[in-house]
């Protein structure tokens, strides 16, 4: 029945869009709030999948999927926390040309190690064997269920990045992001506070991940390529960096658009799915970009206004 | 480790990586005169690539005399993007941070229309077949040998003319200190441009050198961006010279580890791990005047 | 020793710059052997362009490193002695060190409310995991941010500052809100219009006479001679003379630094 | 008002102008003919701000800017410099990377001269400039950095020189001697000077006329002979 191939395509359509709205949730955490460019949002999104997939496939694990699988997303979410710490620490006092160079420099690591090292991750051939921790019956079935997990754990997400809006700690980014050495002078440390943002950050981002990776089923150094961290970036620009709702928002937007409208609902003639129409939504992707920061800088949805949010929650 | 390996390092590093230092000075000039960080530049140097190769495969002309128009279309394009998104962008007064980005999404753009333009294979120029010489013992192409030369002889060139003519010297004043350069005299318009041409044509060019000793791909330039801009990030502070001095070093450095590990991206890898370190040192050394 | 003497007769707080010396690409700018800071409740730092007032001050909150030397806080927070020059600037505020700026700085997308709660907060308040904070934060502070507003009139806090003016008050608030025990004021009433200018100095005798040891930089030299108890002439990057505003003002140094010779 | 000749190099009225939302001048206006004019002030008065917005580097936000008949207010500053104004700012005169002789050459792209004979010159008056020429201007001392500064705005050609505190902390041997190439530049070489300075005594003594700027007001525009004393510490406020 037609139905079931669209529906099939709706899962991974909707699948990706959630995936990449998560992302740009924290990347909106780092660039938005605090002013830091990642460039290497792949890198920490896939060194959490890698060391995942790595511990939940090649380990023989003596107890069942599920709880081989909560250890292994938590293992992934720890290294890629780790990273972040690490790249964090590399980068907190140095300026953009030093963020650019060190987070694009850990993605590269990243794709790097994930081809090369080929006893643990299958290097270019990539790595197999991944499943669900679960099974309900048939694979659409089972692939829905994980959306629907997928869905929550953004949803959370999103609440904490909506909630840390109404918080001192929110406070103390934005304030980071706008002037760093003042807020220094009024006692802030600010260092220290970008290494836990880049960890807690970089740990989500992980976690999306390894996430991804169960969806996937196989891992290839081709889900590390730049497109991610690009794809993170259009979705919160477009959106808009400064709000919360605004990675959601760009998110549905452009990729709602291109990966459920474009590859489900408009008939293309097949030939063009292959290459021509994820070219041209790359073409599209960088356009938005260029032309929402040229002319709308803080995207759809606009300024902060925190005097409407200070009312909110003070007045 | 004995002569042999030395001297290995230092022809295969300088003959498979010239063009890094040919490329990285286009870098340099653009990322010191007007403080951008131009990601789009990974693009130029593509162009450049993939329009020798036009110009190459489609009328049959020798490398050499494909390689300065090849500079000159990546030149032009260079500006092009210079008055369609860098001016506009500076006087919307876009923060440096939007600017990168800006870039990035300009080099994405840049990327995939030249797909669109040129499909999809991979595409190669048509030379002929290399003639192997000895150099300190090593077997190298003959054609290679000249590309050294030549990346060598442009490299002088552009050096010369930016220390020792009129135009460079208004491009270093420029860098220097723009409201004083504008104080005396200096256009700030006509040397900008010519700043973003001759970047464009250095990088065109490295993508043509690029693109006849392996292959013409969308992602020739992405694939050496975080290189050129390590080198140029780490060497551009003593100016050109130190520049081509670091990218000449880089390339040695990358075919020796190349040798010691038997694989070229930990190669990369080293390189990558050891520049950021090394970023992070001269960081903690300089924490100069905050403004508070 | 000499320390140890002066720990037994402090009063109230006080910095002492030792041996300090900072230079830009050779030229030196600030060498300082011996400056005590901070006898007196309100002291005023004066003297022509290049004297090098706003680069000690930079030195003491440690934005600028020093080439050498030593900088002490007596009496910070918490009673104890403190060596400054080897802190960094965050550590100046919780020891009770405060400076407010001479450009106007403030933080783009913060209200003024924002602002005054980021200068109360803590560090344990601005943890990543600590996301139900905010509310105990305002409550415990409300008073006191209270007071400054109605003090300086500040109208609704719940939008963002808006006139130059309002900027600079807004850093001086929040340097106020910081409740220094050692303020140091970088020209601030330079953009400040005449009745808020008086608040602000009503407010710094106050806190002066609370306790609290102030240092001003001004270019302003009425309110110098209006506001100091003491004042401290610097040239070329020493402090050459001290003593009261009319004093200073009498002497020929001075009048000869900022006029040359022949004015004396 | 005294006597320039003819009309003057440079009318300025009723100008505002100032940086980060803050209006350092407020409302000033003076002409200045081919002589020496000097603004005086204490710090914070507005002097820099008075030459870089003459120097066209700030805009102005009211008022107007007439450089030899024309209304430069809103040209840019290269066009200024073109037309014969140059500019010694205060700190940053010199481009630090260049070497003395490039600093010199830059200022001697325009102007018809040839630039041999123009560096002649310069080094004529300034005889250390010539031992000096390959030196990074960066590593100079600040009297040399300020040499090379006034060399390399003389290089143009100027018909009126902007100069900000050119002695500001130099040592009193130089501060003498930069006055007296002061009085020569104007003598000699009929350059119009506007000397923002701090120190009154020396800058009377060269100066034809006088503004004392106080807290971005002009408080008095003279003859330099005959401002007093007391004016003086009014307007700086001591």
């Amino acid at each position: 029945m037609n139905l079931n191939w669209l529906d099939a395509f709706l899962i991974s359509g909707l699948f990706s869009v959630v995936v990449i709205i998560g992302l740009a949730l924290l990347l909106h955490l780092q660039l938005g709030l605090t002013r830091i460019a990642n460039f290497g949002v792949v890198g920490f999104f896939g060194i959490g999948m890698y060391s995942f997939g790595v511990l939940f496939t090649k380990v023989d694990w003596p107890f069942g999927d599920l709880p081989a699988f909560l250890v292994s997303l938590a293992f992934g979410t720890l290294v890629a926390g780790l990273s972040g710490l690490l790249v964090g620490w590399l980068i907190a006092d140095l300026d953009e040309d030093g963020v650019l160079v060190g987070t694009l420099g850990f993605a590269t690591v990243v794709f790097i190690l994930a081809t090369t090292e080929q006893d643990l991750t299958g290097g270019a051939l990539g790595l197999g064997g991944l499943k669900f921790p679960y099974d309900v019956g048939t694979v659409k079935a089972d692939e829905f269920l994980w959306l629907i997990i997928v869905i929550i754990v953004v949803t959370l997400i999103f609440l904490y990045v909506w909630w840390v809006h109404r918080t001192p700690y929110g406070r103390l980014l934005i304030a980071t992001g706008a002037n760093e050495p003042l807020a220094r002078s009024l006692g802030k440390a600010t260092f220290r506070t970008k290494l836990w943002l880049f960890a807690v950050g970089s740990a989500g981002m992980g976690m999306i991940g390894a996430l991804f990776g169960v969806m996937e089923r196989f891992l290839a150094p081709e889900n590390l390529g730049i497109d991610v961290t690009l794809a993170a970036m259009v979705a919160l620009v477009i959106g808009g960096t400064a709000r919360a709702w605004g990675a959601v928002i760009g998110g549905f937007l452009i990729f709602g658009f291109f990966d459920i409208i474009v590859q489900s609902y408009i008939p293309f003639p097949k030939a063009w799915y292959g290459q021509a129409i994820p070219n041209a939504k790359l073409i599209v992707e960088g356009l938005v970009l260029m032309g929402v920061l040229l002319f709308r800088p803080l995207g759809i949805l606009g300024a902060m206004r925190r005097d409407k949010l200070m009312r909110r929650v003070h007045g | 480790m004995d002569l042999d390996f030395f001297s290995k390092s230092i022809v295969i590093g300088l003959t498979e990586h010239a063009p890094l230092v040919l490329a990285a000075i286009g870098f340099a000039l653009l990322y010191r005169l007007t403080g951008l960080i131009n990601v789009a530049y990974s693009e130029t140097i593509t162009l450049g690539a993939y329009f020798g190769m036009w110009f190459n495969t489609t009328y049959d002309l020798n490398f050499y005399t494909v390689l300065l128009p090849a500079g000159i279309v990546a030149g032009l394009i260079s500006v092009g993007t210079y008055f369609a998104v860098f001016r506009p962008a500076k006087k919307l007064n876009v923060g440096a941070l939007e600017m990168i980005i800006i870039s990035f999404g300009l080099s994405i753009v840049l990327r995939h229309a030249l797909q669109f333009v040129f499909g999809y294979p991979v595409r190669f120029f048509e030379v002929p077949p290399p003639v192997s010489i000895r150099v300190l013992g090593v077997g190298v192409g003959a054609f290679r040998i000249l590309a050294v030369a030549s990346v060598a002889a442009v490299s002088l060139a552009l050096y010369y003319f930016i220390q020792r003519t009129s135009f460079g010297l208004q491009i270093r004043a420029l860098a220097s200190d723009e409201d004083l350069a504008q104080a005396s005299g200096i256009r700030p318009l006509f040397v900008t441009v010519l700043i973003w041409f001759i970047a464009g044509v250095a990088g065109g060019m490295a993508g043509a050198f690029y693109g006849v000793s392996s292959s013409v791909a969308p992602l020739l330039g992405w694939r050496q961006f975080l290189f050129i801009f390590l080198v140029v990030v780490v060497g551009g502070r003593k100016g050109l010279g130190g520049v081509i001095i670091t990218g000449a070093l880089t390339g040695i450095a990358l075919a020796a580890m190349t040798l010691q590990f038997g694989q070229v991206l930990y190669a990369q890898l080293a390189l990558i791990v050891a520049f950021v370190a090394l970023l992070k040192w001269r960081s903690k050394r300089s924490i100069e005047t905050v403004k508070v | 020793m000499v320390s140890e003497m002066q720990q037994a007769t402090v009063t109230r707080p006080q910095i002492r710059v030792q041996n300090a010396v900072k230079s830009f690409s050779g030229r030196v700018v600030v060498d300082i052997d011996d400056l005590t800071l901070g006898d007196q409740p309100i002291e005023g730092l004066i003297g022509p362009n290049g004297a090098g007032k706003t680069t000690l001050m930079r030195m003491i909150m440690h934005s600028t490193p020093l080439d050498r030397g030593t900088i002490t806080l007596f009496n910070a927070n918490g009673g104890g002695d403190v060596v400054i020059s080897n802190l960094p600037t965050h550590w100046m505020a919780p020891h009770g060190l405060v400076k407010s700026n001479q450009v106007i700085m403030d933080f783009d997308n913060l209200t003024i409310l924002d602002s005054m709660l980021l200068a109360v907060s803590t560090a344990k308040y601005e943890q990543p995991h600590r996301i139900f904070d905010e509310k105990p934060l305002y409550d415990d502070n409300v008073e006191r941010m209270h007071e400054y507003m109605e003090y300086f009139d500040l109208g609704d806090p719940m939008r963002i500052a808006g006139s130059a003016g309002e900027k600079k008050l807004l850093d001086i608030i929040r340097c106020l809100l910081l409740e220094p025990k050692f303020l140091m004021l970088d020209e601030p009433t330079a953009g400040l219009p005449e009745e808020i200018t008086e608040k602000v100095v009503g407010l710094v005798r106050k806190l002066a006479d609370e306790g609290t040891s102030v240092v001003i930089v001004e270019h302003d030299l009425n309110v110098i001679w209006n506001l100091c108890d003491d004042v401290h002439f610097m040239a070329e990057g020493s402090v050459v003379l001290r003593g009261s505003p009319e004093e200073i003002r009498q002497n020929s140094t001075v009048v000869e630094k900022y006029l040359g010779e022949g004015h004396v | 008002m005294s006597e320039t000749n003819g009309t003057p190099m440079l009318e300025v009225s009723g100008l505002r102008s100032g940086y980060h939302g803050v209006n350092v001048l407020k409302d000033i206006t003076f002409d200045v003919g081919n002589e020496v004019f000097s603004v005086l002030g204490a710090n914070g008065a507005g002097k820099t701000t008075l030459l870089a917005t003459l120097a066209r580097l700030i805009t102005s936000t009211a008022g107007s800017i007439t450089f030899l008949g024309n209304n430069v207010t809103r040209i840019p500053a290269f066009e200024t410099a073109a037309r014969g104004m140059g500019y010694v700012p205060q700190e940053r005169g010199v481009f630090p990377d260049l070497t003395v002789m490039e600093n010199l050459n830059v200022g001697g792209m325009i102007g018809e001269r040839s630039r041999e004979e123009r560096i002649d010159e310069v080094v004529a008056l300034f005889p250390d400039l010539g031992n000096l020429s390959n030196q990074i201007a960066g590593t100079l001392s600040g009297g040399e950095s300020r040499m090379v500064a006034c060399g390399r705005a003389l290089m143009q050609d100027p018909v009126l020189l902007l100069l900000d505190e050119p002695t500001a902390g130099l040592s009193p041997l130089y501060v003498d001697m930069f006055f007296e190439k002061i009085a020569e530049i104007h003598q000699d070489k009929g350059v119009g000077i506007i000397l923002a300075e701090q120190n009154a005594t020396k800058a009377l003594e060269v100066a034809d006329r006088v503004m004392v700027l106080s807290l971005g007001e002009a408080f008095a525009v003279m003859d330099a002979a005959n401002l007093t004393t007391d004016q003086l510490k009014e307007g700086y406020r001591i």
